[in-house]
């Protein structure tokens, strides 16, 4: 009866993703950020296993496994750490106020589904109808971060953009090779480390992380 | 095309023209005198001048160069060349084919560089300034002069005096508009081109007003005797010029050696009225400042191309 | 597993954690330049070998050398070395100058290896998946080198390099699931469906609308890190702010390792579609980065930002050139990759002692080099003069292709490119003349300048404008015959 | 390899270029520079013009280089036109080297054997530019010559001025390129080969056609200093040392010409009349311009250029009337038309390299350009002074000079167009003859200012005393050049005989046969037209002989030395004497609307008063600084890109993407 309810799980999950991905450009605080994030990463882990189990591709339990490992736990872990060191928990201000944001996020989830609608219709998974979603929350986050100031909450988006693309991975297709995935896994660890040495850095020269401060470098 | 006759011929012409110029001179003064109820010197005035000259010394300013003493010979030797390329008498002369219109005014370019040359050379306030007023009467003047030449050798479709003159004179006769502009162009040019009123006076030595009188006044003795005779061979050439583009008849053709005996007073007559006439415009109108002297050149340049443009249109 | 592959990829790998650990030794410089030259040898027997036997898969299909590759490989390698025997003294002044700690040295060193490690695996490798990850590693490397020297500009211009950079290969990311769910319709899902060959093999049964799809995320993701207008913004910061050796790199052979990835899929999509949609795309974008770049030149102050704009107004010329596509535009832009990669480099190696010298990258500032230093002086003059296009240099016989090709098939193209170009020609010649003339301020540096270098690539680019020998044509030709 | 003139025109440049590139042996050695080097290239260029000379009356060969391209190797072709080019070249050359090699001083701009460089480089690349084939080679060969010519100009780089001269020079030129690449580009119409072979085969249509002219005529124009994009000239030429001003005067204005007629007589086949219009017209105009600005100069070299400017122009015109007579088929005119532009590039060559290297000579004896300072060096330097001399008169076009000559063959080919179908024509014609007489009247004006402020007159500064002659290498240049004028001018029927195969090839008709021997020139029938310089010069010659032996014998040789007559005025002094300025004061009234004058003239109470006037070029006004600034407004406007803010950035990318997926989707 899974069988029959599963498709419709992932939808569910994929629907949660969305509205996470909304919240995330809607919320305020960082560590609120950051535990969406985790969330996000959880629903990823959970719709990448019960996608695993749907379709008994194995290897896609180890990227659920690393889902798990690394979005879940890692990252948060770290940024976690991050804004303590920093300690930024004030609210981050965006620089388009929230409202407008929103319309827009609604304008790209349109675009995002009419662009998906062929590719889902060629998709022979029992997730075909998750590729707008995924596509919907990749442009999310980039619009989140088109609109936050700070460098935190940027790299947040940057992470949450990066499980967008690792739903529609899941979604369109059942997972990329295990190969794939571990170098794109790798990749992120490292960027997510190399980004909070950097907010490190940048907070001990200008001794803020707004990243307003780093306009010096432009055409006059 | 050159022949011992022609030769013999050729410079019997020349040394007639070189040696009766100084008597034009003479005549223009002598109707000048008359005109102005005077009596004058007579025609043989310009002669005493040039020999009392002639056997005068040189006095040379210290830093005269060697092309300030090369400078007069060399124009003497000009203005004899042009005298003889003109057609006077005869129209069948080896020397027409060794120069034509062209070659004629390039000719008086030279004499004109050279003069100009040489009144820089001594350096004072004079010559320099002489010789600029010369040059801008000249790149004016001589270009002017080119043009009516042009619009006779349209006429005629050549640039060769000779046969210009033979297309003139010989043909069945024919009223060319284009030649009245051309007449009244030359006119002027040759006013301003023998330094005479209105443009300049060779009588004077105001340095406000003299223009080629300026360029020589470091010249003296024989050096300034050749000076004087190259100016009369100038006028000489110039009226010459006139006649033979204007009133060409009389002039002999190939070989018609009758009409060339015929031909000798023609030229004195026509020569006698032509200098009357300067004589004339001269004590009629009056020295114009030399700020002027480029519009009334500039006018004569403008009147010589629309002659051109009148042959175009009315006769081409 | 080809010997020749393994000792290109591995040469690298060992020097990288070779150098981790001894990189702030005083002789790790010639360290560097000993790995260096061991993976250009590597390269040139595999160029040997290629050119032998043609074609090359290797280890179970996971790489595959082409002509269209091999080359760009042995010029990654040759420049890869040739930058490294440069640093040597650089980095050494600098460090004299108090600009780089030894911590700081040992970094720069490893982190040059890997760099090229990772260039070199998006060029050898067949798996496009691979591709992406090797792309992001090269990022990755390179974005602490140009924060290296830990001042405020540097780090602005690492922040937004990397910012921009990880946005667009996320993209590129989307754009190889893309491809990797049309191709597995045909080829079925694993590993196989992401081989380039494969994929070439079946290029036409591609889904077309998800193949432009596709290359929409590709163009914006790697076209990011070619510095295609308007996706460029990193590109002057990163260039201008980060150690000479590493500006030239960047420009010399990170552009056109990305616009190589870049190309291999253009070949696929074209495959796919029968509309010329990716060659369109191209074009325009191309066309664009000529302009702009052009104008932004002559506004410049900081002699290394206004050579990456020139950079970037080159790398659009060889996008315009590969997007007219056929034989002549294809070789064309080939041959703009390999003369603009030498000659950029070599600019930037004159430029960077100059900077030294005058103790500034403020071109106002800087004068009179021809003076103190003739060589530094004339490597600057003859370099900018080869990369504006004035003959006998190479550029200029690229140049020359490109443009008669665009006057032959898109006259309206032709006049823009060659008015952006007189005006480049204003802009940098205007600018450099100057400092390479007149009357000097420049002071002498503690360490010799190594300047061979300059002057090799400027030797080649030379004699590649005057003469070009029938192997290297041919192999030019093989190469633009596989991008069509 | 057989040995023909096309072979040893690039045996010549391979010498070329190795004895520049023996300069870099001993950068510093002023004496292997001065005493081998230029006097080997010297040689060469003998050896050029002697093989050019036998090649004029050659059959057209040409030949594929294993250089260049490898779908476009390096085409040479070697013709009457060309041929005739590179003995231009070759003899200019000649002289120029020989007087470089006594002119060349150590520790003046760039060492020795670097000038040795660019400027063997520079004569290599201007011979092969008359020998290339297809469109690269002769590109390549275009930018080196510019490059070479470029480095030679800023060759002594302290200065500022030369700087901006040379980076005013290097960008026209680079436009000027572009122009011709396109040019090229229209000719090959879409064929896709660039061979000059295929485009003589092509027949494209008038619309491409004439693109392909007007785009000719920018690029070449460029280089030529026609109006109105000759500004580069007049600031190059004096910022170059003497011999380069007199090789890129001479013979670097000269592959212009060329170039123009290989593109319009030989690519395109057979032109249009406008086309001759326009070239006439612009012609016309440069001439006017040139000589009536080099009148207003006050620094010698300055004059000189814009002397240049005069003559490119005359030889545009003749260009222009050639092209007229071709488009109405009336061969033997535009043989004519074309002996007297080709005639006039070889006069200008000779007179305005010997001009220039005076110049060299005297700002090496005097340190001074402005002829302000200038005066009396007659006396000083009469080598330099008498062949001056000839060059001006040459210059002025005053017979029998060999500046006449060309002067009369083209009024000639003036005079005989009526009969044109073109009415307008008919009428234009006369005004412009008109011009050109204006213009050889105001260059004998220039020309009695440029060298009376200079050589005669007296010195204007006390440190013109010390001035000393030219050494004897410089005399032996010199001399060469002076000759060649003299004899150019002599036997002008020799000459256009030379020319014959020249207009044959291009027009189908030649001048030879209407020559009347070698004593008369006469173009078309005796009795239209003839003129013979050498009976000219001997009546001329035997008449001055006569009166001054005449003089001698019936008078006598006295004169005496004394202070010129200060019209009672005892304080004369050198600076009374006419300025340039006031020299050229009154063109300066008449043709007051061609400038831009800035005058500072000193108020009455000035305790010491000082004068000084500048005449500015309006068109730099009107045209250059327009451009510019619309160009800097651009950038201003691109800039604004560039904010740095990171999250425009990525709204740029983000953009971008929408707007791509939107196209797609």
């Amino acid at each position: 009866m899974l069988q029959h309810y599963g498709p419709q799980l992932v939808n569910l999950f994929a629907a949660v993703l969305l509205l996470l991905s909304f919240s995330m450009l809607a919320q305020r605080r960082i560590i609120s950020l950051i535990n969406l994030y985790a969330a996000q990463g959880f629903v990823l882990f959970l719709s990448t296993a019960l996608v695993a189990w749907l379709t008994g591709q194995t290897h896609l339990y180890g990227s659920a496994g690393l889902t798990l490992a690394l979005k879940v736990i890692a990252l948060p872990w770290i940024l976690h750490r991050l804004i303590r060191r920093l300690n930024v928990k004030w609210d981050v201000e965006t620089l388009i106020n929230i409202p407008t944001t929103m319309l827009v996020g609604i304008v790209l989830v349109i675009l995002a589904f009419n662009l998906a609608l062929p590719i889902s219709q060629l998709a022979g998974t029992v997730t075909r109808s998750t590729f707008g979603i995924a596509l919907a929350s990749v442009l999310l986050s980039f619009l989140m971060m088109i609109t936050r100031s700070k460098a935190v909450p940027q790299v947040i988006g940057f992470l949450a953009m990066e499980n967008g693309l690792f739903f529609a991975a899941t979604g369109a297709v059942y997972g990329m090779p295990m190969v794939i995935e571990f170098g794109v896994a790798l990749d992120v660890l490292v960027g997510a480390l190399i980004l909070g040495i950097f907010v490190f850095e940048i907070r001990e020269r200008f001794d803020s992380v707004d990243t307003r401060h780093l306009e010096k470098l432009k055409e006059r | 095309m050159i022949s011992i006759p022609g030769l013999v011929a050729q410079f019997a012409v020349l040394a007639l023209a070189v040696l009766l110029a100084p008597m034009l001179t003479g005549w223009v003064n002598q109707c000048r005198a008359w005109l102005q109820n005077r009596s004058g010197p007579g025609l043989l005035q310009p002669y005493r001048v040039l020999t009392k000259l002639f056997s005068k010394e040189v006095v040379l300013a210290h830093n005269a160069s060697p092309l300030f003493r090369g400078a007069p010979y060399l124009i003497f030797g000009c203005l004899a060349l042009a005298s003889a390329i003109v057609p006077k008498i005869g129209t069948d002369l080896p020397l027409n084919a060794a120069a034509d219109a062209i070659a004629l005014v390039g000719l008086l370019a030279l004499a004109r560089l050279f003069t100009a040359l040489a009144g820089m050379d001594v350096g004072t306030a004079f010559g320099t300034l002489g010789a600029r007023r010369e040059m801008l009467v000249g790149f004016l003047a001589e270009p002017a002069l080119l043009m009516v030449l042009f619009t006779a050798s349209l006429i005629s479709g050549s640039t060769s005096l000779a046969t210009i003159v033979e297309v003139l004179a010989h043909r069945e006769f024919v009223i060319y508009p284009s030649m009245a502009f051309a007449g009244v162009a030359f006119t002027m040019v040759s006013l301003a081109e023998n330094a005479r009123i209105p443009v300049d006076n060779p009588a004077t030595h105001l340095e406000l007003t003299m223009i080629h009188e300026a360029m020589v006044l470091e010249y003296s003795g024989r050096h300034l005797a050749l000076i004087e005779w190259a100016a009369s061979l100038k006028l000489f050439v110039y009226s010459c010029i006139g006649l033979a583009l204007f009133f060409p008849f009389g002039i002999a053709e190939r070989g018609d050696w009758l009409g060339l005996l015929l031909a000798l007073p023609v030229l004195g007559l026509k020569l006698a009225i032509g200098g009357f006439l300067l004589a004339l415009i001269e004590t009629l109108s009056a020295k114009m400042r030399i700020f002027r002297a480029p519009e009334f050149l500039a006018t004569a340049f403008l009147l010589a191309v629309l002659a051109m443009l009148l042959h175009v249109l009315l006769e081409g | 597993m080809a010997p020749e592959i393994a000792l290109l990829l591995a040469s690298p790998l060992a020097g990288g954690i070779a150098l981790a650990l001894f990189g702030h030794r005083d002789r790790a410089a010639e360290v560097n330049i000993a790995f260096s030259l061991l993976t250009f040898v590597a390269s040139a027997a595999l160029v040997a070998r290629v050119g032998a036997e043609g074609p090359l898969l290797a280890a179970g299909e996971q790489f595959f050398i082409d002509s269209l590759n091999v080359f760009l490989v042995a010029l990654t390698a040759f420049v890869a070395m040739t930058t490294a025997v440069f640093s040597a003294p650089y980095m050494r002044i600098e460090r004299d100058h108090g600009r780089v700690s030894p911590a700081g040295l040992r970094l720069y060193h490893s982190m040059y290896q890997l760099f090229s490690l990772a260039m070199l695996l998006v060029l050898t490798t067949n798996n496009l998946g691979v591709m992406w990850v090797a792309m992001e590693a090269a990022t990755l490397t390179t974005v602490l080198l140009v924060a290296l020297y830990r001042t405020h500009a540097s780090l602005e211009a690492a922040w937004k390099y990397f910012i921009l950079c990880g946005v667009g290969i996320a993209q590129a990311l989307l754009g190889t699931i893309l491809v990797y769910f049309a191709a597995e319709k045909i080829l079925g899902a694993g590993v196989g469906s992401l081989l380039w060959t494969h994929l070439e093999a079946v290029k036409d049964q591609l889904e077309p609308t998800v193949m432009s799809i596709a290359f929409v995320f590709l163009l914006v993701g790697y076209g990011t890190k070619v510095g295609l207008v308007p996706l460029h913004n990193w590109l002057p910061d990163a260039h201008a702010e980060g150690p000479t050796p590493i500006s030239a790199v960047l420009s010399g052979l990170l552009l056109n390792v990305a616009l190589y990835a870049l190309i291999r899929f253009k070949v696929i999509t074209d495959g796919a579609l029968e509309r010329p949609f990716a060659s369109a795309l191209l074009m325009g974008f191309g066309l664009l980065s000529v302009v702009v770049a052009t104008f932004f030149l002559s506004r410049q102050r900081d002699v290394k930002r206004m050579f990456a704009y020139s950079s970037i107004e080159h790398m659009g010329l060889i996008t315009f050139a590969f997007g007219m596509g056929g034989p002549v535009a294809s070789f064309a832009g080939l041959l703009h990759m390999t003369v603009h990669s030498l000659t950029k480099s070599a600019i930037f190696f004159a430029v960077g002692h100059a900077a030294q010298k005058a103790g500034t990258q403020v071109m106002a500032d800087i004068r009179g080099l021809i003076r103190v230093n003739p060589t530094v002086g004339w490597g600057l003059m003859l370099g900018t003069v080869a990369i504006l296009g004035m003959p006998p240099f190479g550029v200029f016989a690229s140049e020359f292709l490109i443009l008669t090709t665009a006057i032959a098939l898109h006259p309206w193209a032709a006049p823009i490119l060659l008015l952006s170009l007189g005006i480049a020609f204003a802009a940098i010649f205007g600018k450099v003349q100057p400092m390479v003339f007149g009357e000097t301020n420049a002071r002498q540096l503690s360490h010799p300048p190594a300047l061979v270098p300059v002057f090799a690539h400027l030797a080649i680019v030379l004699a590649l404008g005057l003469y070009m020998p029938p192997y290297l044509a041919d192999w030019y030709r093989q190469a633009a015959r596989l991008i069509g | 390899m057989e040995s023909g003139p096309l072979q040893a025109t690039l045996y010549a440049v391979a010498a070329w270029l190795l004895i520049g590139a023996a300069g870099l042996l001993r950068p510093r050695s002023l004496a292997l520079a001065s005493r081998a080097l230029f006097p080997a290239g010297a040689l060469v260029g003998l050896a050029l013009a002697a093989f050019a000379l036998q090649g004029v009356f050659a059959a057209p060969h040409s030949l594929v280089l294993p250089l260049g391209l490898p779908d476009l190797p390096f085409h040479a072709r070697i013709d009457a036109l060309s041929c005739f080019f590179l003995l231009l070249l070759g003899a200019v050359a000649t002289g120029v080297s020989l007087f470089a090699s006594g002119y060349l001083r150590a520790g003046e701009g760039t060492s020795p054997g670097l000038q040795c460089l660019y400027y063997h480089v520079f004569l290599a690349s201007m011979a092969l530019v008359m020998v290339a084939d297809d469109a690269y080679f002769f590109m390549v060969a275009w930018e080196t010559m510019a490059l070479a010519s470029f480095f030679l100009v800023t060759s002594d780089h302290k200065h500022a001025e030369i700087r901006r001269a040379g980076y005013l020079y290097l960008l026209i030129a680079h436009v000027g390129a572009i122009a011709i690449l396109l040019c090229f580009g229209a000719l090959q119409a879409g064929t896709g080969d660039y061979t000059f072979d295929n485009m003589r085969q092509l027949q494209p249509g008038p619309g491409v056609a004439t693109a392909a002219f007007l785009l000719a005529l920018v690029g070449f124009g460029a280089k030529a200093g026609i109006v109105p994009l000759h500004v580069w000239l007049p600031e190059a030429h004096p910022a170059a040392p003497s011999p380069v001003s007199a090789l890129m005067s001479a013979v670097m204005l000269k592959t212009a010409v060329y170039g123009m007629l290989r593109v319009t007589l030989d690519l395109l086949g057979f032109p249009l009349w406008w086309w001759g219009a326009i070239a006439l017209a612009l012609g016309l105009v440069s001439a006017l311009g040139g000589i009536v600005f080099a009148a207003v100069q006050t620094d010698m070299k300055r004059l000189l250029a814009y002397s240049s400017i005069e003559n490119i122009g005359l030889i545009f015109a003749g260009f222009g009337l050639t092209l007229i007579f071709r488009a109405f088929g009336m061969s033997t005119l535009a043989a004519l038309a074309l002996t007297a532009t080709l005639y006039h590039c070889l006069n200008h060559a000779f007179f305005k390299a010997l001009l220039f290297l005076c110049t060299g000579s005297v700002l090496h004896a005097t340190r001074e350009r402005s002829l302000g300072k200038l005066g009396g060096l007659i006396h000083r330097m009469p080598w330099v002074a008498w062949c001056a001399l000839i060059g001006s008169i040459a210059s002025a076009g005053l017979p029998p000079l060999n500046g006449f000559v060309s002067e009369w063959l083209l009024l000639q080919a003036f005079l005989l167009t009526p009969g044109l179908p073109q009415t307008y024509l008919n009428m234009l014609v006369p005004v412009a003859a008109a011009v050109v007489a204006l213009t050889a009247a105001l260059s004998g004006y220039v020309m009695v200012k440029f060298y009376g402020v200079v050589f005669l007159g007296q010195p204007r500064e006390a440190k013109l005393a010390e001035a000393h002659d030219a050494g004897t290498w410089e005399r032996i240049g010199l001399a060469w050049l002076a000759a060649v004028c003299i004899i150019l001018g002599l036997v002008p029927a020799t000459v256009i005989g030379l020319l014959d195969p020249v207009t044959r090839a291009l027009t189908g008709q030649g001048m030879a046969s209407l020559a009347q021997g070698w004593l008369f020139l006469a173009p078309l029938q005796p009795e239209r037209a003839s003129y013979s310089p050498l009976l000219f010069f001997a009546v001329t010659a035997l008449l001055v002989a006569l009166t001054w032996l005449a003089v001698r014998v019936f008078y006598h040789g006295r004169s005496r030395r004394a202070a010129p007559w200060d019209c009672g005025f005892p304080r004369q002094n050198a600076r009374m004497q006419d300025s340039a300025e006031g020299f050229g004061q009154p063109v300066r009234h008449v043709f007051e609307p061609f400038f831009r004058v800035e005058q500072h003239a000193p108020a009455p109470t000035d305790a010491r008063p000082t004068y000084s006037e500048v005449h500015e070029d309006r068109l730099w006004y009107w045209l250059y600084l327009p451009v510019a600034r619309g160009v800097d407004r651009l950038t201003g406007l691109v800039t604004f890109l560039q904010r740095g803010r990171i999250s425009v950035y990525l709204t740029y990318s983000f953009a971008t993407l929408l707007v791509l997926l939107l196209f797609v989707g």
